[in-house]
Formats: structure tokens, sequence, C-alpha cells
């Protein structure tokens, strides 16, 4: 088997193109920069709802998920809190949210003490790429939460390829009732 | 008894003087000023001289393709008496015929003798456009002098004695020119008359279809036998056709307009320029040739031996499933060579014309078959996507002669060709 | 079983059976990647190369067809691209995603040996063989012509 | 008759210089290559100073700007990198290119730069988006790509200026110069400094009316490497130690394999094992494996000859039967029956019954085929917690995500590569190839290249989706429209890829360009069918625009004839409150010399459509003989993509997008029979040849402002209306049927 001959570099020494050049980013959940966790209005809503306050401290609670998935079909996801599970102080709900979903909520569970072990497994669906939120109410009533963000690749040209002229047709459309309807009045 | 002796010799000697005097009748006719031909002739004229012009394919020979230079001549034409190069007929006043006047374009189309009173060579089909009507005259030579002059002069013909005399064509023309005038055959229908005109004149389609004597005169008790003309066969257009199935008048303006037709593949090597022309030119006159050519052959088979020959083509078409197979080893190395390349698109199922029915694989003479597979197919104006890869470099002669035997034994009922050896090495020599 | 071949005037021994395609050998045994594969039965011309001077689809010619002869690949047409077509072809921009560039060239230099000056007629015909999925036939057209008018000069 | 359509140019002989004015490349000297033949290293041997994920500088000065999109063609190895030197400010000569690492766009968030100056926000990948598709490399990238060749070149002044102790409003950057008073500096000198100097503002970005860079030809950076062979596509891949695959799945897609014997094949030379690859359990069918089998030998022709060679029974499958006449008719069935809603607007049904005149039209087209001149190939090298994999990706991302899933490896690991394309066109972007290459790799333990032949390339091709349509229209007195009902009943991508897009079987993106058409048109009513069969179907250029304004475009043509309209301006009333829609049509009709008026056997048509945000109008020039002879003379594009950035390019691909369009609708198609795809090499599937090639002129009438429209597809959908609508003024007859070739054009 001929070697690739010696004038063109041997792509063995140089990977990943210019990676050298970098130190190798580990990769950090993002951390939530402000003090709490801040959801989007629509899912911060239902967190209300849940659990009587949408205020979301970063920490506890971790998601374990792979930062890529080629399709979002079905995705695996870990939901683990960080608690001694006692009766004094244990994990009562785990929520999760996904806001690129048409349905956000992602899983709901009530566990109790005797559960045990504070950590959920389970695959969800994901529409695209975007951040997975987590959070969970301890027994003292503290609310817990964290983010993930994911890529959902099937290809770039899965992403809405056509919105620009979606767009474009809801804007002449727009424009051409509007003119009708003026046209109406007089 | 040397008085006889003496009689004959004299009478030889005035023979001859009174002989060559007459061979020397033509004058020189005086040249022309150079014309301005858009002044000169109208539009209209023009356009006809280019369609006409498109008919007599002249272009095809008075244009060197290694130049690309139009109606500058240069084309070597090898004939059994040596090699012509054809002259610059641009309106070129050097080295074209840009000072020749209409009377002297005109004796040189129809006897055969250029503006100095030289003879030319009946390579130029002067016996044919002879016929040609005075109105069609003028407009081709309207359209010649408005050409663009090249000033080109094409290498000097290569041509040993005797036949480097020009003179000797006097005799020539006394024995095979016929000057007469084209007149319509009365019983025959107007568009017959049109096809036949365009097909015996300017087309001049005898010049390769029919058998030349020894002296290289068409011989007319053969009118359309079929001839080896320039290393391709001219297939038979009259009853000794090899065709399997009949030549129709839509079959043949397929053939003459498009470039192709379903049942007898494409119009390839020499015939390519021509349709090319024809594709551009009026459809009428198209089909008006087509009815002449199909007029040759009164005698069609019976309705049952073409369909007999046509089921037969598609029973031998290769089948990818189950090729061919023979005993004799050479056949089988050809079955080889054929699998490895032609199959890949004559083959059941493919878009090409049945080999079965192609003319060039009934043909009597190989040439055709072994040109095309030394030099592909060019695609017609007609027929744009069939052309087929020059697979001269691929092959070596051996696997050329083993598919040349199995097309034959495969695709015809017909007696195998000879001599493919001999002339295979011969293409090759000057490939 | 072991041939020996001449390629841009090198020659290498291969050890291949009689009946490989050219055009495997050429990439695979000997490692010039330039000539093309796009279809296997001499239908499209990414894989055309010279032999003996003469254009050849090397996908359906025996490596045993090649023996003895001279073979060109795109990577001997000349040895810095200062060949007339590859000036041209560089000068207009013509190819787009490139990959039917060599076979198109290669055809094209054939050409150019038949016909120092070809009509756009003459090119039409002759590069019949030679498809373009980007359909930078237009450009190729004029990179000929322009080619015709460098080695005029 | 012989009714056989070819097309033509007339015969004029033209120079060079004439051919449509093609000669705008700056007429450089054959100049050394700007990048590496392998694509996805750096040009140079030096690392260079990185400023930002976009650039580094080396130390004597060249620029390596980091291209996002796939190189197939369109240019974005020059046009994305002139986009971030128009910014940078450096001298364009010493710009080289390279593709970002796919593995980098995994591993890294959008840099703080992008991040402050609102372009990207935090969890955007600091690529952003490595897909090429939707000819969005321009218009989806222009902004970061200037806000990071904007960061640099501010930083670079800021370093120098700290350097110097002036303010950085009086350091001044042009070509790669570095300048205050007197002194100078290059932007090596200062590159290192640059790459940690925080700026408390980030600089805005140029309007277009400040681009001094964008808007001019200049002449490609990889055409160096491509006319002389030295160019690395996946196929060209070597790896030391590397052995090649023969690949073939069953013909009818996603059927399954009952034996196949290797043993009959074993002995043969250079085989050295044979795979089966098999779907896991559970493995979605649209994206996971298909069943299949490859033979592994130390050379691509002995793999593929013994796979010839090796016995193989494919099962039967509930698809045997399916065939291109049953799919038509179940299609043109359902146009019977209302389907999924996607434009309501007044009463339609009420204002076709009370139209003057009601016109009818019913279209369709087949199955197409990609057919990229590079068949499908790729190479995956597994050591012991790494995978790197080779091929032509049209996104590397998700080739990288599909090899990690196929091996159970995490992504990080995984590293994709990608070469040159030998054309995309969107099949490229389906990942299909990397994942079965993994799937071999796994099995054969060493790294492997797999090529797929011609015909496993057709017959596995994810297609074009065929469709079918019916339009209904009822004009009013005046001969406009008052009513306009399309129905169109065809196979949907989404529904193929992700059925979970799908609500109460709605896919609009099966109705681009007939949902979104501009013409205003009081009542309108648009309904749609999915009826997919079993042959997958994917992106293909211009996706399902390319049939539909075949369709949608021959109606507007019978509209304007049953009211007795001219087509052109028929077109121009209906949307006289578009300013870029009347600008095509006007600058058209100007330069086209557009009539009807022509001799019998001539006709002109006109075909515009509006895709990706950029409106093409075109008009064909044809001549049909009596026989049916059809010639496409001429095509006159007028096309609004707001702004361009190389002008040769972008006519580059408003060209190649009509050739590509005239293949698919002359003569090229793909049939299905017996449940496979019948056309499965080029003497079956006809492309365009040059000899076919009409005369083509692309005329800009661009609204600039903050239009940025795609050309990669846009230019393809008008050219089968425009010839279609010519054949009808030049024959009377109307072919209703992708390909034309289908239609006896004979008159007279």
């Amino acid at each position: 088997m001929a070697m690739i001959d010696s004038t063109r570099r041997s792509f063995v020494t140089r990977i990943g193109g210019g990676a050298g050049a970098m130190a190798l980013l580990t990769v950090v959940p993002h951390p939530a920069s402000a003090e709490t966790i801040d959801l989007p209005e629509r899912e911060s809503a239902i967190l209300e709802a849940a659990f009587g306050s949408s205020v979301l401290t970063p920490g506890k609670i971790s998601l374990d998920m792979p930062i890529l998935a080629e399709t979002g079909l079905s995705v695996p996801v870990t939901f683990k809190v960080d608690s001694p599970m006692t009766e004094a102080d244990h994990v009562t709900r785990i929520m999760g949210f996904a806001p690129g979903n048409p349905e956000p909520v992602l899983a709901d569970y009530q566990i109790g003490p005797r559960a045990g072990l504070a950590e959920v497994s389970t695959r969800i669906r994901l529409a695209r790429t975007g951040f997975v939120y987590a959070a969970a109410k301890l027994s003292d009533g503290t609310l817990w939460g964290t983010k993930f963000s994911i890529i959902v690749t099937l290809g770039a040209c899965v992403e809405d390829i056509f919105d620009l002229d979606w767009q474009r047709d809801a804007e002449r459309r727009a424009m051409r009732a509007e003119a009708r309807a003026a046209a109406a009045a007089e | 008894m040397k008085r006889i002796l003496l009689g004959i010799i004299l009478v030889g000697i005035v023979g001859l003087i009174g002989g060559l005097a007459w061979a020397m009748r033509y004058p020189a006719l005086d040249p022309i000023a150079p014309i301005d031909a858009s002044m000169e002739f109208d539009s209209q004229v023009v356009a006809l001289g280019r369609d006409l012009a498109g008919f007599g394919d002249c272009s095809v020979c008075h244009t060197d393709p290694r130049q690309g230079l139009e109606y500058a001549g240069g084309l070597p034409l090898e004939t059994p008496f040596g090699v012509l190069y054809t002259t610059n007929i641009t309106p070129d006043v050097e080295t074209g015929i840009g000072t020749w006047s209409e009377e002297a374009f005109s004796r040189a189309m129809r006897e055969g003798v250029d503006n100095e009173g030289q003879y030319l060579y009946p390579a130029f089909p002067y016996d044919h456009f002879t016929k040609i009507t005075d109105e069609d005259m003028h407009a081709l030579y309207a359209y010649i002098m408005s050409l663009e002059p090249i000033n080109y002069t094409p290498p000097e013909n290569e041509l040993g004695f005797p036949f480097n005399i020009r003179l000797s064509l006097a005799g020539w023309n006394l024995l095979f020119l016929d000057t007469s005038r084209w007149e319509p055959d009365p019983t025959q229908s107007d568009e017959w008359n049109r096809g036949y005109y365009l097909a015996d004149g300017l087309g001049h389609c005898e010049g390769c279809h029919t058998p030349r004597n020894l002296m290289g005169a068409e011989i007319p008790s053969k009118a359309y036998d079929g001839a080896i003309v320039e290393g391709w066969y001219a297939p038979a257009l009259n009853d000794e056709t090899t065709s399997a199935v009949p030549w129709t008048q839509i079959a043949l303006v397929n053939y003459l307009l498009d470039g192709w037709d379903v049942d007898h593949g494409v119009s390839a090597g020499p015939m390519t320029p021509i349709v090319n022309h024809l594709y551009d030119l009026p459809e009428d006159d198209g089909f008006a040739i087509a009815k002449y050519i199909e007029s040759l052959r009164p005698n069609l088979p019976t309705e049952a031996a073409t369909a007999e020959l046509v089921a037969f083509a598609a029973e031998r078409e290769w089948d990818p499933e189950n090729p061919p197979s023979y005993d004799d080893p050479g056949l089988q190395a050809g079955v080889e060579a054929f699998d490895d390349l032609c199959a890949n698109c004559h083959k059941v199922g493919g878009t090409t014309v049945p080999l079965a029915l192609t003319s060039t694989v009934r043909m009597p003479e190989a040439l055709n078959v072994m040109n095309i597979i030394f030099d592909g197919v060019r695609p017609p104006l007609g027929a744009r996507d069939h052309s087929m890869p020059e697979f001269g470099a691929s092959l070596t002669d051996e696997n050329i002669a083993d598919v040349l035997r199995f097309v034959r034994v495969q695709y015809t009922n017909l007696p195998a060709w000879e001599h493919l050896e001999e002339i295979i090495a011969e293409k090759r020599e000057n490939w | 079983m072991a041939l020996t071949l001449t390629v841009n005037g090198t020659s290498h021994v291969v050890d291949v059976e009689a009946e490989s395609p050219l055009l495997w050998v050429i990439r695979d045994t000997i490692g010039l990647t330039g000539t093309k594969f796009g279809c296997g039965i001499a239908k499209c011309g990414a894989c055309t190369v010279h032999i003996d001077g003469r254009a050849a689809k090397s996908c359906t010619t025996k490596v045993s067809a090649a023996v003895g002869k001279s073979i060109t690949t795109i990577e001997g047409l000349s040895p810095d691209s200062t060949h007339p077509l590859q000036v041209a072809w560089t000068e207009l921009d013509t190819p787009q995603c490139g990959y039917c560039q060599s076979g198109q060239i290669m055809a094209a230099a054939a050409l150019l040996s038949k016909r120092a000056n070809p009509s756009d007629f003459d090119i039409d015909t002759e590069m019949a063989d030679n498809i373009c999925r980007c359909g930078t036939y237009t450009k190729i057209r004029a990179a000929i012509h322009r080619a015709a008018e460098i080695a005029a000069q | 008759m012989n009714i056989h359509n070819v097309s033509r140019r007339k015969f004029i002989v033209t120079s060079a210089t004439a051919a449509g004015g093609m000669m705008l490349g700056f007429n450089l000297p054959a100049q050394a290559a700007q990048m590496n033949a392998n694509p996805w290293e750096l040009p140079t041997d030096k690392e260079g100073q990185e400023v930002n994920a976009w650039l580094a500088i080396d130390p004597d000065g060249t620029v390596t700007i980091r291209v996002g999109q796939s190189e197939m063609g369109e240019g974005v190895f020059t046009s994305m990198p002139m986009i971030v030197a128009e910014e940078l400010h450096v001298d364009w000569k010493m710009v080289k290119a390279a593709y970002a690492s796919g593995n980098r766009y995994l591993r890294q968030k959008a840099e703080d730069y992008q991040v402050a100056a609102g372009i990207l926000n935090e969890d955007h990948q600091v690529y952003r988006r490595m897909g090429t598709g939707g000819s969005g490399a321009v218009r989806r990238s222009r902004t970061f790509l200037q806000q990071a060749g904007a960061s640099a070149r501010e930083r670079l002044k800021e370093a120098a200026a700290q350097a110097w102790g002036v303010a950085r409003a009086d350091v001044t950057a042009k070509d790669s110069v570095l300048s205050s008073g007197n002194r100078t500096g290059t932007f090596a000198e200062f590159a290192t400094a640059a790459s940690t100097v925080a700026l408390d503002v980030e600089p805005v970005i140029k309007t277009p009316d400040q681009f001094n860079l964008l808007g001019a030809s200049v002449a490609r950076l990889d055409t160096p490497l491509k006319v002389n062979g030295s160019a690395t596509y996946g196929i060209d891949i070597r790896l030391p130690g590397m052995v090649y695959a023969a690949v073939r799945a069953n013909p009818v897609p996603y059927g399954g394999i009952d034996s196949y014997d290797a043993d009959a094949i074993m002995g043969l030379p250079g085989v050295i094992q044979v795979v089966e690859i098999v779907p896991g359990e559970g493995q979605d069918l649209r994206s996971g494996l298909q069943p299949a089998v490859a033979v592994i030998a130390n050379s691509y022709t002995r793999a593929l000859s013994a796979l010839d060679q090796m016995p193989i029974k494919w099962s039967a499958t509930p698809n045997d039967g399916v065939n291109s006449r049953d799919l038509f008719a179940d299609a043109n069935a359902a146009l019977g029956m209302p389907g999924a809603i996607s434009v309501d607007e007044g009463d339609t049904a009420g204002a076709i019954a009370g139209a003057t005149t009601v016109v009818e039209g019913d279209y369709q087209a087949p199955y197409q085929s990609h057919a990229c001149m590079e068949p499908f190939n790729c190479t995956v090298h597994i050591t012991d917690n790494r995978a790197d994999v080779y091929g032509s990706f049209q996104n590397p991302p998700g080739a990288l995500a599909v090899v990690a899933e196929q091996l159970g490896m995490d992504p990080i690991n995984v590293f994709s590569h990608t070469t040159f394309l030998g054309g995309g066109f969107g099949r490229r972007s389906r990942n299909d190839e990397p994942r079965q290459a993994a799937e071999i790799a796994r099995q054969v333990g060493r790294p492997v290249k797999m090529v797929w032949t011609r015909e496993e390339d057709m017959m596995q091709n994810k297609m074009r989706p065929m469709a079918v349509a019916r339009f209904k229209a009822g004009l009013g007195p005046d001969g406009m429209p008052v009513g306009w009902h399309a129905r169109v009943a065809g196979h949907s991508i989404t529904a193929h890829i992700r059925p979970e897009r799908i609500e109460n079987g709605l896919d609009n993106s099966l109705l681009a360009a007939v949902r979104n058409h501009p013409y205003n048109i009081p009542n309108q009513l648009v309904d749609m069918h999915v009826r997919n069969s079993h042959i997958p179907v994917h992106y293909w250029r211009s996706v399902n625009a390319s049939q539909n304004v075949f369709m949608a475009e021959q109606f507007v043509d019978e509209m304007a004839q049953a009211g007795g309209h001219d087509p052109l301006d028929f077109r121009l009333k209906m949307v006289e409150d578009l300013e870029d829609w009347s600008l095509v049509l006007n600058t058209l009709k100007e330069k086209s010399g557009w009539t009807t008026d022509l001799p019998p056997g001539t006709g002109m048509g006109i075909g515009i459509s509006e895709e990706f945000g950029t409106v093409v109008g075109q008009v064909a020039t044809v001549t049909v003989s009596r026989r049916g002879q059809l010639t496409i003379d001429k095509i006159v594009a007028a096309v609004d993509c707001g702004h361009l950035v190389n002008p040769a390019i972008a006519e580059g691909q408003i060209e190649s997008a009509i050739v590509y369009g005239l293949s698919a609708c002359l003569a090229g198609e793909v049939t299905i029979s017996g449940g496979q795809v019948v056309e499965n090499n080029f003497d079956t599937f006809k492309v365009l040849r040059i000899n076919e090639m009409p005369i083509i002129e692309t005329h800009w009438a661009l609204t600039g402002g903050d239009k940025w429209g795609g050309l990669g597809e846009p230019g393809l959908p008008p050219v089968a209306a425009a010839v279609a609508n010519a054949i009808f003024y030049a024959t009377g007859k109307r072919p209703r049927e992708m390909p034309i070739v289908h239609t006896d054009l004979s008159w007279g």
C-alpha cells in the first residue's frame, strides 16, 4: 500500500485543523452567569403553577445527556439530585422542560424519601437545537435548577430552510389584506 | 505498306493536334475586380445560396478541420490516383476565387474547368453539379462571394504521372461528363422530383454510394450499389441494401435530418457532417430527398420477413442476466471484450438501437463498425445524446478483431467479414 | 501478475490482475488520484487519460491494453500548471466543484492536438462525452478557445 | 415520428471574450494555491496566532480564514473569506482558507465578542452553522463573519495603539498594515497581543455602501488545485494501512438480505473479509442503516470484482410491485380529495363559481436524482478511543454525530475531516454514507474506504420527490384572477426524515413556491396531500420548487392566455405592489427582447419564482421543428438577491442552476419498476451535455437594502417553466409532464 507521498503533509500529525492552536476547551454546560436559572416565559409560568415559584437557584440538580444528537427522536437523559433522600431532607418533585418542543414539559416526577435515590432516567424527544432545563423541589421547599445546551442536527438542510420565504409571504399577504381592507372601507 | 503506315501516323498526328487543340479549347476568363457581395446580391439570394451550399456539403470538403478555416480548403482526399488537396473557395483575391466572375464559377461547376481554363479533377463532383439550375447557380455564387475571405494556400496535390497532367481530363470529360440539364420526371410527384434534383444535383449522393470504374467515374449500371470511400463503406441504397427494416420516408427523414432512426441507428462517420447540414435546412426539402431515396428500393421484403428480423434482433440483443457464450475460443474472446466495454450500453434495457437492426452491423464490409470502435460516434446535431466514446486507445488490435467477429455472428446470419486483421492494422497505422 | 506501466514518463511495476481497469490501477496502486471515477461505463468522461496521445476512458481500458504505451494523466500534463489549457482554465475560473475538470482538460488537450483552432461546433461534438453536473460548459468552451489563443502565441 | 428532444445553441463563432462576458475574473497568472490540497488542513505548515476562531495570522503575514460551509462548487472557499477580509482590512493576496473543524464546532460555544456584539447568543456553537444547504452560506453567516473580521481588526488596532501609546482611533488598518502618524506595523507583529486584548465595545459591522472588497469578482482560491488534479475529494483519501470496501444493498430500498455466499469469493485475489451490515434493533428506518453486504479487499477493484462474483439472494419485500405508473395514479387520485390546508384567504370556491372564465390545469413531475459527479464514498479510521471520518460532507457535525452514534462513542472523540465535494446538491447532507462506513470500520478494525459504484449511488439515492398538482382559477370580466386554488399531492421529505414535524398532514415545504407565490389574487386556497412510497426522498437543488414552479408558472400562462393577456404583462400587473418582482420582470422584458409574436416553430416563454430570499425570472427562447425536435437557443435570467459578494461566482451559480434544471426537465428522470430504480447510470439517466448547452445571459436587478438572498438554488425553478411556456408559443402544445421528452411536440 503506497504511503501518501511525502510532499503532501501526512495528516496524522495535524488533527482537526488548528486544534493545536488553542487549549482543548472542556465542555462545561454554560454555568448560569446570573444567580438564578431564568426560563422562558411559557415554561416559567408552568413552573410557577407547579412549584409555586419559578425562581431557581443553580445547583444540586444535574442533567446527564449527550451534547449532540443526530436526530431528536429519542435522546437519553438522566436527572440527578444531590440529596440524602432522608425523611428530613429529600426531593419531592423533579420537572424537565424543552422550550424548543411544541409541548414544553419533558418530565414530571413526584418522588418521596422511600425512592432512596434521587435519580431518574428517561428518553425524551427534541425538536431542535437549544437549551433543556431541569428543576427540583426539595422537602424544605427550596427550588434548584440547571440548564444544558444540546445540538440536534440531522443536517443543516433540516433547519427550516424556507423561513425567509415564509416570512416574505406573510409580509406580502398582510400588506395586501390591509390594502383590501382600506379599499373596502372607502 | 509504308504509305498506309505513314497515313495512319499522319492521321494520328493530325488527330492528336486536333485533339490537343480541342482539349485546350477553354480560354482563361478575365478576372473581375473584387466585389462587395453585400452590395452586389440581395440577402434573400445569399440565404438561398447558403441553404444550397448546405445541400451540396461544400464546406465538408473545402474545410480542413485541423485548421478550422471554413471554405479555405486544404483537406487531403485520398483517391486511387494519389492525394488531392481541396482548394480555397473563399473570395480571397490572392489565394481564393475572389477574382472569379459568375461565368467562371458556373463553368467550373458545370464543366470542371477553372478560371485559367485548367481542368479540375472529378473528385470535385462537377458531373453532378452540372445539373444545378441557373437560378440556384446564381444563388450559390452570391453566397460563396459573400463568405469571409481567408488568405490560405492549400498544399500541392500529390498525384503520380500521368494523373498530374490536367489535360488528360479532357478525355475523362468526353467519356463520362454529361452536361445535359436536369429534367424532372413527369411520371413522379413534385416532392419526388425536388428530392431527385437535390440528391442527384447538389447532394451528389452517388458520389459515394455508387461504385466507380478504373477511371474513377461512377458506373451508371451500378447506381447506388454501395462503395468504399475514404476508408468507409457507403452502403447500397437500392435493392442491394442489407438493411433489416425497410427505409420508409419517415425513417429516412429521421436519419437524414435528426441524424438517427430508431430502426437503423446513428448516421456516423462521413455521413454526420451531411446530416448536420440537413438539420438546419428547410424540412420540406429534407422530406423530398427522403421520398426520392425511398424510391430507389422498389422491391421491399415481406412484412413477415421484416418481423422475423426484428424478432431476431430482440432475441440476440445482449442480456446482462445471461450473456451469450460460444465454444469457438475466438468468438468467446469477443464475448469477453464486448462484455467489459460495449455491453454497458448495448444491452437489453439500454437506450441504444438493437445492434442487429443497425445498418453498420449488416453491411458486407466491417470498415464502418471498425472505424466506430476506433473513433467512436460524434453526436449529430439532431441526436445530441447519441454519442459513443473512442475506444481505439483502450483496445488492442486483437481485441477489436475478436469483437468484430463476435458482432457479425451474434447479430446477423450474414457471411463473416474477411481480412479483419489487415484493415485493423492499416487503420491502426495511420490512426 | 507484475506489469510495467509508463505513466507521465515514469515507469511503475504494478502487481495487479491483467483485466483490472487502468483507472483503479492509476488511482489505488500508483496513487495518482487526479483521474476520477464517475460511472465505470465510459459515459461520463471523468476518467479520461491519454494513451499514446489519444483520449481514452481509463475506467473501461484494461491495464493489459495499456502496457508498453505512454500514459498521461492530469498530473502529467505539465509540472506546474503551465499547459495552455491549465492557464486558460485558471484565468477563467472554469471549475466549480472541480470533480469532472481533470477529465474535461484531458479531453480538451486531445481535441487541441487534433484541431489547433476548434470552432464552438468542434468543441461541442468532441467534448460531448464529458459530463459536468455543475454546468460549467460555457466557461469550458471559452477556456478552450483561450487555450488555443495561448498555444498559438 | 422520432420525437427526440434535444437542445442546441445557434452556432455562431464566438471568441473567448464574447462568450457571455465571461472574462470577469482578474487575469492572474497561474497562481499558487491559496489552500491545502487537503482542505481540512492548514494551508501553511505554521500554526499561526489565532486571533479568534475564524482567523489565525502567521508570522509571515498569511491570514488563514476558517470556512464553515462545504465547498461543492458554490465558491464558499472564496466568498466566505471575502466577507471576513472585508472587515479585517487584510491584503487579499495574503488570505488563505481552510475548513473550520467539525469537532471544535461541537466543543466550543460562541465567542464572547460575538455575544457582546449581539450577533450570536451564548448557546450558539462557535461556528454557529456548519451545514451547507438552503443557499444559506452568505445570507446566514454574513453577520457573524463580518463581526469576526471587525473585532479582530479593532483588537489589532488596539494592540498597536497600546504599544505606540496612542488612542485606537488614531490607528488605521489597511492591507494588513497598521499605521499611526509615521509609525507602522504589520498584522503579524501585533497578532499575539491582539489575541488577548479586551475591547469595552465591539465594533459595528459595515453596511453594504461601505464595502470595497465585497462585490469584486476576485479569482477563486481553489481553482489552482482543480486544474492539476491535486484537490482531494472524499474518494481520493489514502491512509496508511487502509483497505477498501465495495458495498451493495437490496436494490429495493430498505429491502433485506436472505443469504450470501462469502466462501465462494474468499479465495479471490486481495479479498480480506466479507462484512454484513445489519440495522440495530429499533434503529430508525430512514436515518439508520440499511441491510447491506460489503467485500473488503486491498484494492477497490478487487473488492468490487469479488462483490460482483459473490452470490447474493435479496429478500422479497412488500414493495417489489411498486412502479411509477401506479405511484402517479395514486397521487392523481388524491387530487380529487380536499387536502391539508396551507393557505385559505377569502372565499375561493365562491369566487371561482362566480367567475366569468374558469381555467384548470393538471401537471406532474417524477422522482429526480442528484447524480453528483463524485459517487458516494467515506473513509473511517477508528483507533482506541478516537474515530476520524473523512469524506465529502455537506454537514460535517451531522457526519460526526452519526459516526459517534453508530460506534457508541462520545462525539467529543470523533473528528470529521471534510474534503472537496464532487457535487452535493443536497444529497450529501443526509449522512447515510458515514454511518455505513463507520459500521464497516467497526467490523473491519482497520482504516477502510468505502466506495459506491455509480449503479449503487443511483439505486440507493435519496430522491427529489415526485409530485402532481391541480390548479383551478376563476377570472373576472377583465381577465384577471378573482379566485385561485392549488392542490399538490406529493412525496414529503419532512414526513420521511422528521415525521414528528408533520401536524395534521401539513408539510409546507412540499408547497415551496406555490404557497408563497407573489401574485395579488383576492381569494386563494392551497391544500396538499402527503403520498410517500418506500422510495427515500431528500433535499435536492431548490427542493420542491424545482417541480412546483414548472407547474405553477405554466398555470399562470394558462390564466394569461384564457384572460387574453400577454403573460409577462399579466404577471407585472399582479405584482405591481412589489418593488423587487417588478424590477426583475421589467429587466427581463428589456434584456430578453420579450415578444410572443414569433414565426411558428419558435417561441419565448417566461418563468419567475422566489426562493431562499432571491427572486429569479427567466425567459427561454426555443425552436421546435415540425417533427418535434426541441432546441433551447437561449436563456436570459434576471436576478434580485439584494447584494453580491462575488459577481463572477454568483453568475456561475445562476448558470449552474439553469443547466441542472434543464437536465431535470428535458430528458432526465428516475422511474421505479419492481420497487427499484430503473435509471442506474448515465446511459439511461440523461443529463445535459456541452453540445446541448444554450446561450445563457445573467442580468442583476438588485434592490439592495436589507435583502441578502441565496444563490446556489434559486436559479433552478424558473427554467423548466420558461422552456415549457416557450414550447407552447412555438407549437401550441403544453408539456404538462416532466421531463418534456414524454410530450410529442410535433406540429404543423
